[in-house]
């Protein structure tokens, strides 16, 4: 359970303070799928930095099972919107890092990695340093280390952005497919409303200056998803409900 | 998807470092602090029988040496000198440390020299200086000159070979030449690095004082501590230490204070 | 502060003792010579030579407790009459100094006004203040420029300065550049007034509290001192041996002092000659304001230990 | 969209320079040329009558130091301080580095020390040394410590300032804790800034030996140059110069290997 | 006139060399509009920077207007995967970062630099830092740093990647507007099929392992493309065989 209660962020800049989040409300229930679409700058990294604890709140309160977020936690595990790989360290190992850090034995952690390496499709990049990967792999490299440490919160930040179409359905497909099997709390932030329909229980849809919640749209729609729905009258009809949601803002930031 | 039982403990120890800086004691009170114990550790051992004066001593000798003008003098030669090596040894190791990151002959041809002085302790090279410079300010500002400048052409060529290829090329492809990359790109990029080179240089260069001052000097805080020596005139001494202290670290401040204005693009923690 | 009765080393088993020196002859000789005729073994010590580079180096470290005797050099006399130490004997008269200037100054007067480098608080920087004081000029008719001895070489060959204190060896390094020098003053114009000794030191709590190896140690320098002066050549090429500098330069050296033996040393210290001698450096530190007055030589010269040690 | 008309003719001048490296000459074939080059330049200035010895004289010298197995003696003694001095001092620059960077405490009270340090001459640092120490190898030792401690954590320091703010959150959002995020991101992140403070230190460590052998030392190639001295004999001091100046070179080839394999990772020209 | 004559490249990796594209041959004619997609990895970014002279084939040319590319130049401008802003420079100063090395006055760049700033929608962000960004808007940013100089070609490596929707689809109309004003040469990476196909006159689909060109698909729609035009059969026709072409290859890099 995700409590997020009136929550301000500003940034200090020349001359005066920047508001990245002006009064912020949102709940998200224990295992919950929750997507968060916007324009450019509206604060979405802005509301998932708090969430991970990186950030802390001007004023108001984040709350994760009632307890006020002091700081990052493996509860709540992070993709990061630029990848944040280490560079010094081999896929496999950024993917182990996690695993390590919470003490896995060495094969079962490599048994683990390899599964998640697998999963995003880089077998064959397992012992490349992230320097020799495209664009898409290297975010995909992300997505393993993000799964392998199994959060029991799960915050994404356009985490399928570089990833080509194929890769793209895949990776939402074996998201859901993951988050149906063992329920988990997603908090999935992308500029593709399709995306934010197709995978969400609700769209929170924020706009920008000040940084705010402007509808939350519910998707009643039947998991597992499948891709005739995306050709659905329903689908679509919410489709364009998110979509003018976002459109009928000021343009942008 | 394999399910993985890991730790989920929300972590509550430590807030967020980016916010740490900001709140709780001034660093200057910490500072300040650590001045009080440092002395006190020092007035210890004075007391406890080894063979060095205790701060009064050294507080009225100071005194003595402000008020027959010795100090302002020594420390008006000593810090011209400093400074002119300092920002000569500066100005050439930044285009230098440039030169052999960016093209790889200079380097072949630079490397083996910059180490291999790198090596040589100060002394060796002042009998040098005199044949070459003579006696008057050259040689001293020459050490000086040559301590600042290896300390520093080391991390600017670091800094160099460090700088993110992609910006690199991100001003290349916007149609700039070597001589625009390197001095709005390079320069910039390098900045954290050619400021460690100019810090640990600015150490240099008063450690390398007294040596630069064995040349002939009439005056300059070196020169004082030097004879002091000879006298075995320990309160002296540590007027002269304690006033390169100061001095350095008053120099190490305004670098800093450049530092963050220079740098405050940077992410940092 | 002889002859104290706490004396509570046993006589019979080995002393241990801490000697530290400068690698010249003047500095060396006596513990190449002791080392090779086996003269600390003679006496029941077993020696350990720490080699310096100058003298107030040392008496910090007899100070701290590391070194239990010293070698220094005139230039640091000063030091045991300032009460940091107790010189246990006298080992020669430093005869190597000298005040050299550039061809065409022929006499000390010339150097009114003239840069005139000196590597201060050495034997070099008193012959040069002797010097002046002869030539009726003060210190600040010169342009003093104050220098370490071996910049002084290459200043003074490459004419950066007119005139220097400086001392054999290191001026022979100048004279093969400038021939033709000219020395204005050397230590022998000075004898009647100062000499330039240098000489062993123990620690002041040494002397008091070991009373029974300070002796012993004496006893093996005064024996040595005898076998340098009666062996000069084979003191030479011991010392060379030691120093691993090869045998002309530390004979060269050698020259430049007057070596003395304990027989010539109980003489001066019975009839005062030590008392003037030390008397006259002191004259010259206070002048120098390295002293603030000049103490009676018998609070820091032992003159009795040296001499005792004979009949021991 | 309006037209911006700019210059826009085809670079043909310099190829992009993450190739050029690896083709032409080899490097190490500058280095020799620069080698053949500075020594052309000494033999040069010791024919035209300055008071240097020319090659061949030293080259005699020091075969026979090497014969009679002084210089061998010499460099393993001066070789064994300078390492010891150099690993503790940057095995202590790592974590000291490190605490200052991170926790504004530690900064404000070792800040002051560490840059007063490393403005006093070790040659200032002696009878201090000689009093705490002693005149056997610590004191020796210590010195050398302190000149590679003090080149080094500051360039920790700033490394660790330095380091991506990215990288540490996703290491936190892993669950890692300031230990292993000090070990293996901080430490990691910061290699580049560390490994500069290591060779600048390594140099410092040199310079300082002789320094360092004004204390007591029987042997090692600083107390050989310093006797040599007394006697103003120059052969002797170059050999030593020479000595020191190719290990160093060779330490820092070792370090600079040692940063080839430990920031390969790095995008880098 | 771009020629691509059998272009290989291959990267030295562990053990042997990684061959990150096989064999390329493209003609790109003047003031085409080219589109590639491919799936992640195939290559898409390796043929780019060859255009662009940063990275030199392994074997066979590339040229431009008969001349082989050497090196980087004003004529190609460039907007990289990763953004590649100056972060110490402010938003205004990146986007006259090329206007200077050109050498043009600072009235008339200062003018120029705005002018793109507005386009892009960072009027109210001009003179900020690149790390008070979100990721949206430094992607923004550098689209305004490449326009300014007004290149010949434009070489644009997924450039709306983290972008919102709107601003998107802005961007996208802005991009063929000022392209069939003022005919120039574009070459566009993309991972999204339907802005691959809205956008050009040929799609260049690629596969991977050897990177290799599979299709290259003819765009016989009329310019100006409008919102209409993106649900007319023709365009979903053009848009499913883009879409296949990239499906049926082997499924990730
Ligand atoms: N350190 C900072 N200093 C000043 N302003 C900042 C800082 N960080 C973020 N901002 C501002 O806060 C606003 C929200 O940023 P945020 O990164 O949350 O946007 P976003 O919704 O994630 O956008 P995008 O989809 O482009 O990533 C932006 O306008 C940005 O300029
Ligand atoms: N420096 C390098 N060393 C080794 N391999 C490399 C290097 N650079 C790229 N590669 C490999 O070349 C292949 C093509 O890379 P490229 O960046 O061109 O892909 P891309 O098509 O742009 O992918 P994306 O859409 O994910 O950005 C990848 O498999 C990558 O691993
Ligand atoms: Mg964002
Ligand atoms: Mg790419």
């Amino acid at each position: 359970m995700i409590t997020i209660q009136n929550v301000r962020k500003t940034f200090p800049i020349k001359g005066g303070e920047f508001v990245a989040l002006g009064g912020v409300d949102l709940d998200i229930a224990d295992n919950e799928f929750v997507t968060v679409v916007g324009p450019s700058g509206c604060g979405k990294t802005t509301v998932m930095n708090i969430l991970a604890g990186l950030e802390t709140p001007t004023s108001g309160q984040a709350l994760v099972r009632e307890k006020e977020i002091t700081g990052p936690g493996p509860d709540r595990g992070v993709i990061f919107q630029q990848y944040a790989l280490f560079p010094w360290l081999t896929v496999r190992k950024n993917v182990e890092f996690g695993l390590r850090t919470a003490g896995v034995g060495r094969d079962e952690r490599r048994e683990r990695a390899q599964h998640f390496i697998d999963l995003v499709g880089l077998h064959d990049f397992a012992d490349a340093l992230p320097r020799t990967l495209s664009g898409g792999m290297k975010q995909r490299c992300a997505i393993a280390r993000a799964y392998a440490v199994n959060p029991s919160i799960l915050l994404m930040d356009e985490p399928f952005g570089a990833v080509d179409a194929l890769t793209r359905v895949r990776l939402q497909e074996q998201l859901l497919q993951t988050w149906s099997q063992e329920k988990r709390t997603v908090v999935f932030i992308t500029h593709d409303v399709d995306e934010a329909v197709f995978l969400a229980n609700r769209v929170v849809v924020m706009a920008a200056r000040p940084g705010r919640i402007v509808e939350i749209v519910d998707v009643d729609l039947p998991y597992p998803r499948t891709e005739e729905l995306r050709l659905s009258p329903a689908f679509t009809a919410l489709r364009n409900r998110v979509w003018s949601a976002v459109y009928h803002q000021e343009p942008i930031a | 998807m394999t399910v993985v039982q890991v730790d989920t403990e929300v972590t509550t120890g430590s807030p967020p470092p980016p916010e740490r800086r900001r709140r709780g004691v001034p660093k200057s009170l910490w500072n300040a602090l650590s001045v009080v114990l440092g002395v006190g550790v020092w007035w210890g051992f004075s007391l406890t029988g080894f063979d060095i004066p205790a701060p009064p001593e050294v507080l009225k000798r100071g005194g003595e040496l402000i008020a027959d003008g010795t100090l302002a003098d020594d420390v008006l030669a000593s810090l011209g000198r400093v400074l002119a090596g300092f920002v000569l040894g500066v100005a050439l190791a930044i285009p230098v440390g440039f030169l052999m990151g960016w093209y790889g002959v200079a380097r072949g041809l630079l490397e083996p020299w910059v180490q291999f002085f790198r090596t040589i302790p100060p002394l060796a090279i002042i009998p040098l200086a005199v044949v070459l410079m003579g006696i008057g300010e050259t040689p001293k500002i020459f050490v000086i000159f040559l301590a600042s400048f290896l300390a520093c052409v080391i991390a600017t060529f670091q800094g160099v070979v460090n700088v993110d290829k992609t910006l690199i090329n991100a001003a290349r492809v916007l149609g700039a030449k070597d001589g625009t990359i390197f001095a709005r790109v390079v320069v910039p990029a390098s900045t954290p690095f050619i400021l460690v080179g100019m810090r640990v240089g600015l150490g240099s260069s008063w450690a390398t004082l007294v040596a630069a001052e064995l040349i002939a000097a009439q005056q300059g805080l070196g020169y004082r501590m030097q004879s002091a020596q000879l006298y075995y005139d320990l309160p002296t001494i540590f007027v002269g230490l304690i006033s390169i202290g100061v001095l350095g670290l008053l120099m190490d401040r305004v670098l800093l204070l450049a530092e963050r204005r220079l740098t405050n693009w940077q992410e940092r923690r | 502060a002889c002859g104290s009765s706490d004396d509570n080393e046993s006589s019979g088993g080995t002393t241990k003792v801490n000697f530290g020196y400068i690698a010249d002859f003047n500095g060396a000789s006596l513990l190449a010579v002791a080392d090779d005729q086996k003269l600390w073994e003679k006496h029941g010590i077993e020696v350990s030579t720490k080699v310096f580079t100058n003298g107030p180096l040392q008496i910090t470290a007899i100070n701290a407790g590391d070194l239990d005797f010293g070698y220094i050099g005139p230039g640091a006399v000063w030091l045991p009459a300032s009460g940091k130490a107790k010189i246990v004997a006298l080992n020669s008269l430093g005869n190597a100094d000298r005040v050299i200037a550039q061809p065409g100054i022929t006499d000390l007067a010339q150097l009114k006004g003239k840069k005139v480098g000196v590597p201060e608080g050495t034997s070099g920087d008193m012959i040069l203040t002797l010097a002046l004081e002869k030539a009726g000029l003060s210190a600040t008719d010169i342009q003093r420029v104050p220098m370490d001895p071996a910049t002084i070489v290459s200043a003074f060959a490459s004419g950066q300065i007119d005139a220097a204190g400086i001392w054999y060896p290191l001026l022979n390094n100048i004279k093969q550049k400038k021939p033709d020098l000219v020395e204005l003053a050397k230590n022998e114009d000075f004898a009647d007034s100062v000499s330039f000794p240098t000489a062993f030191v123990a620690g002041n709590e040494a002397v008091s509290g070991k009373a029974d190896t300070v002796t012993k140690v004496v006893q093996v320098l005064r024996e040595a001192m005898d076998f340098r002066a009666a062996n000069h050549d084979k003191a030479v090429e011991l010392t060379a041996g030691l120093l691993k500098q090869p045998a002309d330069a530390v004979k060269a050296d050698a020259a430049n002092s007057k070596m003395l033996d304990s027989k010539t040393l109980d003489g001066y210290t019975a009839d005062g000659t030590v008392d003037k001698w030390l008397k006259g450096m002191g004259d010259y530190f206070v002048g120098a304001k390295k002293l603030p007055d000049n103490p009676d030589p018998s609070t820091y010269y032992l003159g009795s230990v040296f001499t005792g040690a004979a009949s021991k």
